[in-house]
């Protein structure tokens, strides 16, 4: 089987999953307790009010007209209208993505730009200062919740030292890549931008860059013992070279594995944090939309969600069928 | 086929320093070459005070149970022994007239001649010596082989090593010659480029070609599982004749292939050998691959070499029981009568604090003796060639019932003995 | 040794001792271990005051070893707009409350005690539900193969695809009507059967303790129906391996039925990945519901995450009421995993089991 | 849900009596003048026998006027403790020192009443707990939103710092007759879009909340009860006309706190999702920028028909977290910090650039007891239980003073409050006397709590329970539940769904005790907890009187 197959099997796979995920939402609010009613009409609305408020819903019709309904518009990109803003849910999702993946893009590079040296590093030098160290810290950042990561650092860096800001998102990257032709001073823009991102990024970044760690120093030990490397050395090669070409490499599949299973965690590390850091992304939507029962948006969020988490994984079987070949003959 | 004249010095005798004497032809010479396992149950002697000596254009043998230490001996020639082994003590004399040159200033105590003691080159130098002065063929090709990297470019990298090689001169050469991290970097990251080049990739593909590999230059694109295991160890074999080597060690190389294939590598490697005029050190358990190919054989037996010689010398006068005891275990076809008589009992764990000194053979030996119960030299072998050899006190006198050692002798201070 | 159906083999006990000797990490993680489990299983005895008694007269104390000194502000109307008198008041720390009180008076250390129980409760009960869902579905997916394994595994990519946090918040969330009915007020037995108040009164505590201890019942559920499939995956992996074997061949040959094939054979031989990765689990789990419980949506008050949430709107003046059971929590898991860590390296179960959140 | 709760007595249902009434009383119109009555605010000498302890309730003869008959009804209210009176919260502000601003009482934050401090403070950012609710003026109902709509959108009539009626797009208001206001439209206001404003703007706005089949569901209908449409009398001299269906006599302070008027062209010519993400409006800030749940822009409307703000730009973005938003203040990232907790306000107070300031809110505190269940059916018992909560040590320690203490559900200043109620002393004797007397000895209750829904109600409900906990013969117990659940028990409109006994906070910007009592104590009030013939007679009597006060 070809990779071009490969991929497109997995592709198809995904959309059933989209489609679970869909209907999946879409039951969600039928077996939850209360009713959407409750959200638009006012604490003391008359039950007049409320009875119109349900037919302006729908909410009058049967349950498989709604869900037929729900799918038809959903193809259509229509995800509803916000019950609280009559804002369509798809716009306000939408807008509050960028935000998001700007958080998780920057905790995953921070996270493989240090985990993966330090993994390395721990692994070739067992047993040594330097392996105490990094083992010791991938321990303490798999077990620190973010949460409160995230607390301690906005006490000591924001407020105590004030060289962060305390919360919020400044710009963003495409107001940053706005700012070159724009009136703002680039600089400014781009500083204030990164300044804002930094904290909640480290917060997010932390527990993926200890467990990488952990994940590249085990498979790195591991593949060490493996014949080829002796074989590998035994015709010369600079340790650079075994090490990084042909050790690392094959270590990265096992770790990428593990990350495509922990993109979910990825994804609600977001969330708290940005629950923490008061940044305007999914998470916060999201957490305002259940507490506000704005169900159009909760489920339109749990929908990109779940999408995105669809097609990372199939980057993601992309990316491991290219670092071993195996897989495709399977 | 050995005119030797100066038969009676040993290359064994410890001489403190200086390359041993030895044959003119000699192309390495190792002595007194002891590596030893620290690990948490002890420290293992996996090899134990080692000589002997490989000729030009010679397949000299090394033969032994499994666990009799071979292997652990044929990676300590090319200093690859992992932690928690290490190589305690010994010379690996190489003949190599330029290096001789190179360092007979610096490093006058590891030049004697045209020879060097390459464990006492410097580790850069050493591990440059890797290719084009020994490569390896090894047991397993399926685990040798990197699972993720085309075969051709595999082999490509061998001979990559020896053309930078070539490029810059040793004494400049740095751990990573030339080749770090940067360099890596940016290789990975742009597009056609990579450590290998062209040109290397074509001798791959011409190797493959020579090692009899169909269709070379397509299979060199493929991945090791898309090989056959004889397949996969003729590219092991192309991979290590890239840096055309001084020596070839082949490490149990047929082992792990199915009879019909084990012939043709066999046949492949003779061919290699006689058209490049190699030396080949043949680490094998099977005494028909010794026979079949080799010149001298070195019987080893708990680290050492108990017993060696021409192959006539070993083969057909043993002196060593444990070498008789080997040759008895092989069916001969010519006599339907089963002679088979295996060896009793186990190869000893090689615990340093349970070996002791004295014979290691001895707790299995049918011979055993009280004079074995002390370390034993080794000894000129009557019969065969000057080259014969052993460790063994039946070298200097008969058997004696009278002082045979009672057969519980061991049982009482040994876990390890023979099972009656 | 034997666990219901499943035996140890003595080699497996002795790799389990091999390790422990070996590896300090091992021994620091049991003895956190053991520390935690022992304060939460005893937390009516040792636990200074009852957790849930507040004295406003001694809010905000700073734990032992800080002195703290605060502004009291005190307001008063002066036409119309309010005028803010603030005087210095030295509050000084007293051997009563070691850890410090909190915003109400609560003592710290007492309610870091008791939250222990919250979430290893949570933790353990958590993974076995975790486990009985995910392993069900993983062996019966496993061992018949086929459509029901992929309708299964199909199943799992769906719910793989709802991140656990945002999943749990979300059913918590919506379903919080019934929260608060659904948390079972279990009662202590320590403290009704008077084994507590006579201890206490030994050893000079004398205060009363809670009777009743909350068990987020939600959480749990939710907790446990989140993390299903990780042990789905591992009990497929291991069902799909066995069933190849020869002697479970055999044993089908001889016309045993699937249930006796499945819990003779294919579990047992599935139980040390399950084990390993339970251990894992239960550290996730931990996180998971201190998250929870710091979002908001937790069914009890006593427990660490809602602790630090509300020690976050006092982080300023009082730092220590979210930094207590912030530690408390990095030390549990960390003692966790290092069980975890433990276990792997001793039974070897070849799986890279690391939960997720 | 909504910040400010406040509620519409549900006008039909009681007044079809009170217009009867009305007739008889004949009395017309005076409720026109604003400036009339204003001063008026405790009528009915009656009530100065106040030495009477709540117990007895001593035979008072009857009041004639509307606020005599609300000051009754809050007495009874005291006397029947249908509530546990805990607190008037008060709003409490983090003020940078670069502007110069004073807080409302009605929680709103007009940007228009900002004056810099010092340069940086031209451009003014505004951190409140949460971001609007769509930008549809007419379409929402809590404050966060309030305060973002209305620095672009004007209401007919406006209310100053203190809470009286002052007149803004409205030149002029009067009653025709008992079912008719009139209102006269002020001249020369545009539109930020250009489009001037006329009465049919007005009358349009007004029928776009009032009627569903007018564009939206307006959850504001039920601020205007009584309203059944508008329009327009004479498009010369600018008068609109508003029927109601029948004498409603706060219908000015009604409009006082809602109806903003809207640009009929552009609201027709614009679907929902446009009105809810883009403003035109006639107020003194125009959108210049808006990120649904994260930030709205304004920038000073140059023509405006008033004097132009005096800062240049206005921001309002939010942190539900009150620590980030002092942080934020602290930092110099915003300018005003809405809802400053009490232990965060030393914090305030220390730094050189930001300063407290607060006002009492119009929102009151209480814990309501079902009439109909035990024991909560005991008046004796409910009287117990207020005589039972230390409610200066509360405001002392958990309030750290931020809030005053109650009587009555009416706040002081408010029309119809008693001034003559004083808040149950703390008497531990008394309160076990009484549970004694109620029969309920033995009694276990338990407090339902909001979690971080008003200032402090976690620990507030914490504190009474374990207060009323101390009494020997009753025990006590909190329990918190996220404020969507307490809501979804509270709204359904039978009381059967409630909690026995539960902590809510009660908003008011009308400044009117009726729009208190009714909705949660009148056995008709769609939130109540309470039932009681006599409370609803003093109801109906006082909605059938034209208020004393506008």
């Amino acid at each position: 089987m070809g990779y071009g197959r490969f991929l497109l099997k997995r592709g198809v796979q995904g959309v059933g999953v989209v489609w679970g995920v869909v209907t999946v939402v879409f039951i969600l609010r039928f077996i939850t307790p209360g009713s959407p009613i409750d959200t638009v009409a006012p604490l003391d609305a008359s039950q007049e009010t409320r009875q119109r408020i349900a037919e302006d819903l729908g909410l009058d019709q049967p349950l498989y007209v709604q869900y037929l309904d729900y799918l038809w518009e959903l193809l259509q990109g229509n995800m509803g209208y916000s019950y609280i803003s009559s804002i369509p849910a798809s716009v306000q999702v939408f807008q509050k993505l960028p935000a998001t993946l700007e958080l998780a893009v920057a905790a995953s590079v921070v996270a493989v730009v240090i985990s993966i040296p330090l993994g390395v590093i721990s692994a070739t030098r067992r047993h040594q200062p330097a392996d105490y160290a990094a083992t010791s810290f991938s321990l303490l950042g798999i077990s620190t919740p973010n949460f409160w990561l995230g607390i301690m650092l906005v006490l000591v860096f924001a407020v105590e030292l004030n060289v962060f800001p305390t919360s919020g998102r400044a710009y963003g990257f495409m107001q940053s890549l706005a700012a070159i032709t724009g009136p703002e001073p680039f600089f400014t823009v781009v500083t204030a931008w990164l300044a804002s991102l930094f904290l909640p990024a480290i917060t997010l970044g932390t527990y993926f860059t200890a467990l990488i760690t952990r994940l590249v120093r085990s498979g790195m030990l591991d593949e060490l013992s493996e014949g080829y490397v002796r074989a590998t050395r035994a015709k010369g090669l600079p340790e650079t070279l075994v090490r990084y070409k042909h050790v690392l490499r094959n270590t990265l599949v096992p770790v990428v594995t593990v990350l495509g299973l922990q993109l979910g965690t990825l994804i609600g590390g977001a969330v708290i944090t940005e629950a923490v850091f008061a940044w305007p992304g999914l998470g916060t939507e999201i957490i305002r939309a259940i507490n506000a029962r704005d169900w159009p948006i909760l489920q339109g969020s749990l929908i990109v969600i779940g999408t995105g988490f669809v097609l990372l994984n199939i980057v993601v079987d992309a990316l491991y069928a290219y670092l071993d070949p195996r897989v495709i003959a399977e | 086929m050995s005119e030797t004249t100066s038969g009676t010095e040993r290359a064994g005798t410890p001489t403190g320093d200086g390359a041993p004497e030895g044959h003119p032809d000699d192309v390495l010479r190792v002595r007194d070459l002891s590596t030893r396992f620290f690990t948490e149950e002890g420290q293992i002697n996996a090899v134990e005070s080692l000589d002997f000596t490989v000729r030009d254009g010679e397949v000299f043998g090394i033969v032994g149970e499994s666990g009799s230490g071979k292997s652990v001996a044929a990676l300590s020639l090319v200093d690859l022994v992992d932690s928690p082994g290490r190589i305690t003590s010994g010379e690996v004399w190489y003949r190599d007239a330029d290096l001789a040159d190179e360092f007979r200033d610096d490093v006058p105590e590891a030049v004697d001649g045209e020879f060097v003691d390459t464990r006492r080159l410097p580790e850069g130098v050493r591990r440059a010596l890797r290719g084009p002065a020994f490569s390896m063929v090894f047991q397993d090709p399926m685990s040798s082989l990197n699972p993720s990297i085309t075969v051709g470019e595999q082999i490509a990298e061998a001979v990559e090593v020896q053309r930078r090689a070539r490029a810059n001169p040793r004494r400049t050469r740095s751990r990573t010659q030339g080749y770090g991290m940067g360099r890596l970097i940016v290789d990975s990251l742009l597009p056609n480029r990579g450590y290998t080049s062209e040109s290397s990739m074509n001798r791959a593909i011409e190797l493959l070609e020579q090692v009899g590999i169909p269709d070379p230059a397509e299979r060199a694109h493929e991945y090791p599982h898309q090989f056959s295991g004889g397949m996969l160890q003729r590219a092991m074999i192309a991979q290590a004749l890239a840096g055309e080597p001084d020596v070839l060690i082949a490490d149990e190389p047929t082992t792990a292939l199915d009879v019909t294939i084990q012939a043709q590598i066999l046949n492949l490697l003779r061919d290699l050998q006689e058209e490049q005029d190699t030396s080949v050190v043949m680490i094998t358990h099977d005494l028909g691959v010794i026979a079949r190919m080799c010149n001298r054989v070195g019987v080893m037996y708990a680290g050492q070499i108990v017993e060696r010689g021409t192959l006539s010398d070993v083969f057909d006068s043993p002196v060593h029981p444990y070498t008789e005891g080997l040759i008895g275990s092989i069916p001969d076809l010519d006599d339907p009568a089963p002679r088979l008589q295996p060896i009793e009992g186990n190869v000893p764990s090689l615990l340093d604090e349970e070996m002791g000194g004295r014979c290691f053979f001895a707790d299995r030996c049918p011979k055993a003796m009280s004079d074995c119960l002390q370390p034993i030299p080794e000894y000129d072998a009557e019969p065969g060639t000057d080259e014969h050899a052993a460790r063994c006190v039946l070298t200097e006198r008969e058997y004696d019932e009278a002082d045979a050692l009672p057969p519980d002798h061991f049982d009482r201070n040994e876990e390890v003995r023979g099972d009656e | 040794m034997k666990i219901g159906p499943i035996s140890i083999s003595p080699r497996t006990i002795r790799n389990l001792r091999k390790e422990f000797r070996s590896s300090g990490l091992a021994r620091i993680g049991v003895v956190l271990v053991v520390v935690i489990v022992l304060a939460a299983a005893f937390a009516p005895m040792i636990a200074p005051h009852n957790p849930r008694t507040q004295n406003l007269d001694r809010a905000q104390l700073p734990p032992l070893g800080f002195t703290d000194t605060e502004q009291r502000t005190s307001t008063e109307m002066v036409n119309g707009s309010v005028q803010t008198v603030t005087e210095n008041v030295t509050v000084n720390a007293t051997a009563q409350h070691p850890l410090g009180t909190n915003s109400l008076g609560q003592d710290i250390l007492s309610r870091a005690i008791y939250g222990a129980r919250t979430s290893l409760l949570v933790g353990l009960f958590g993974t076995v539900l975790a486990a009985l869902l995910g392993v069900t579905v993983g062996l019966t997916a496993g061992y018949y193969r086929g459509r029901i394994d992929d309708a299964l595994m199909r199943t799992a990519d769906v719910s793989l695809a709802f991140p656990s946090l945002v999943l749990a918040i979300a059913l918590i969330g919506l379903f919080s009507r019934f929260q608060a009915d659904v948390a079972i007020a279990i009662t202590d037995p320590l403290v009704t059967t008077g084994v507590a108040g006579s201890f206490r009164d030994a050893v000079g505590l004398p205060t009363p303790m809670p009777e009743t201890f909350v068990l987020p019942t939600v959480v749990i559920l939710v907790v446990g129906f989140v993390n299903w499939v990780w042990f789905a995956r591992i009990a497929r992996g291991e069902a799909l391996s066995v069933r190849e074997e020869e002697y479970v061949k055999a044993a089908r040959a001889l016309g045993a039925s699937d249930v006796r094939i499945v819990f003779r054979h294919v579990l047992p031989n599935s139980i040390t990945p399950i084990l390993v990765l339970a251990t894992i689990q239960v550290a996730a789990i931990i996180l998971l519901e201190s998250a929870l419980s710091f979002l908001g949506f937790s069914g009890t008050t006593l427990s660490w995450g809602f602790d630090i949430a509300q020690g976050r709107d006092y982080l300023s003046s009082s730092w220590w009421i979210a930094t207590v059971p912030g530690i408390a929590i990095v030390l549990s898991v960390i003692g966790i995993n290092l069980v975890g860590d433990w276990l792997r390296d001793a039974l070897d179960p070849g799986i890279e089991g690391e939960g997720g959140m | 849900m909504s910040d400010q709760d406040t509620s519409r007595r549900r006008f039909l249902q009681a007044a079809g009596s009170a217009t009867a009434a009305v007739a008889l009383a004949g009395c017309s119109g005076n409720g026109g003048d604003p400036t009339e009555g204003t001063l008026t605010t405790s009528a009915g000498g009656d009530e100065t026998q106040t030495t009477t302890s709540p117990e007895e309730t001593t035979e008072r003869p009857e009041p004639d006027t509307r606020d005599g008959f609300l000051q009754r009804a809050n007495r009874h209210t005291h006397e029947q403790a249908p509530w546990v009176f805990l607190h008037r919260q008060y709003s409490v502000y983090g003020q940078s020192s670069d502007i110069e601003w004073q807080p409302r009482t009605d929680e709103r934050v007009a940007a228009y009443a900002i004056e810099p401090a010092t340069d940086a403070g031209d451009d003014v950012v505004m951190t409140q707990s949460q971001m609007d609710s769509g930008l549809d003026p007419q379409d929402h109902r809590e404050t966060p939103t309030d305060n973002i709509v209305l620095q672009a959108y004007e209401g007919l009539l406006e209310r100053d710092r203190e809470g009286a009626i002052v007149e803004t797009l409205a030149t002029d208001y009067e009653r025709l007759d008992e079912t008719t206001v009139q209102f006269t439209v002020r001249d020369n206001v545009s539109f930020h879009s250009g489009d001037s404003l006329t009465p049919e703007d007005v009358a349009f706005s007004i029928n776009r909340i009032v009627d569903s089949d007018v564009g939206i569901e307006s959850p504001q209908v039920d601020q205007l009860i009584g309203v059944e449409g508008a329009e327009v009398a004479s498009s010369d001299d600018r008068t609109v006309n508003v029927n109601l269906s029948g004498l409603n006599p706060i219908v000015f302070a009604s409009f006082a706190t809602y109806c903003d008027v809207m640009n009929k062209s552009w609201v027709e010519s614009n679907d929902q999702a446009y009105i809810n993400q883009n403003m035109d409006g006639t107020g003194p800030f125009e959108l210049s920028n808006y990120e649904q749940g994260v930030a709205v822009e304004f920038q000073r409307n140059d023509d405006y028909w008033d004097d132009p703000a005096a800062i240049s730009t206005f921001t309002i973005n939010s942190a539900s977290e009150s620590s980030t938003r002092v942080n934020r203040l602290l930092s110099d990232e915003t300018d005003i910090a809405v809802n400053v907790p009490p232990q965060e306000v030393s914090r305030v107070e220390n730094s050189d650039d930001a300063s407290i300031s607060a006002v009492p809110s119009t929102r009151v505190i209480f814990n309501a007891m079902r009439y109909d269940v035990e024991p909560f059916d005991s008046p004796a018992f409910r009287r117990a239980v207020n005589h039972a909560v230390d409610l200066d040590s509360i405001i002392e320690n958990v309030l750290q003073t931020f809030g005053s203490p109650t009587a009555q559900p009416t706040l002081e200043g408010f029309f119809g409050h008693n001034e003559d109620l004083d808040p149950y002393p703390r008497d531990l004797e008394r309160a076990e006397e009484l549970v004694e007397e109620s029969g309920y000895a033995g009694a276990e209750i338990e407090l339902v709590t909001p979690i971080g829904r008003y200032l402090k109600d976690v620990e507030i409900a914490q504190a009474v329970a374990s207060q009323v906990d101390e009494l020997s013969n009753v025990s006590a117990t909190a329990r918190q539940v996220e404020f969507s659940t307490l809501v979804s028990q509270v709204t359904t409109g039978n009381i059967e769904d409630k909690p026995d006994w539960y902590l809510l906070g009660w908003g008011n910007a009308t400044f009117d005790a009726i729009q208190t009592i009714q909705p949660l104590l009148a056995s008709d009030g769609a939130l109540t907890s309470y039932k009681n013939d006599e409370l609803d007679r003093l109801l109906d009597e006082a909605q059938s009187l034209p208020s004393e006060s506008n």
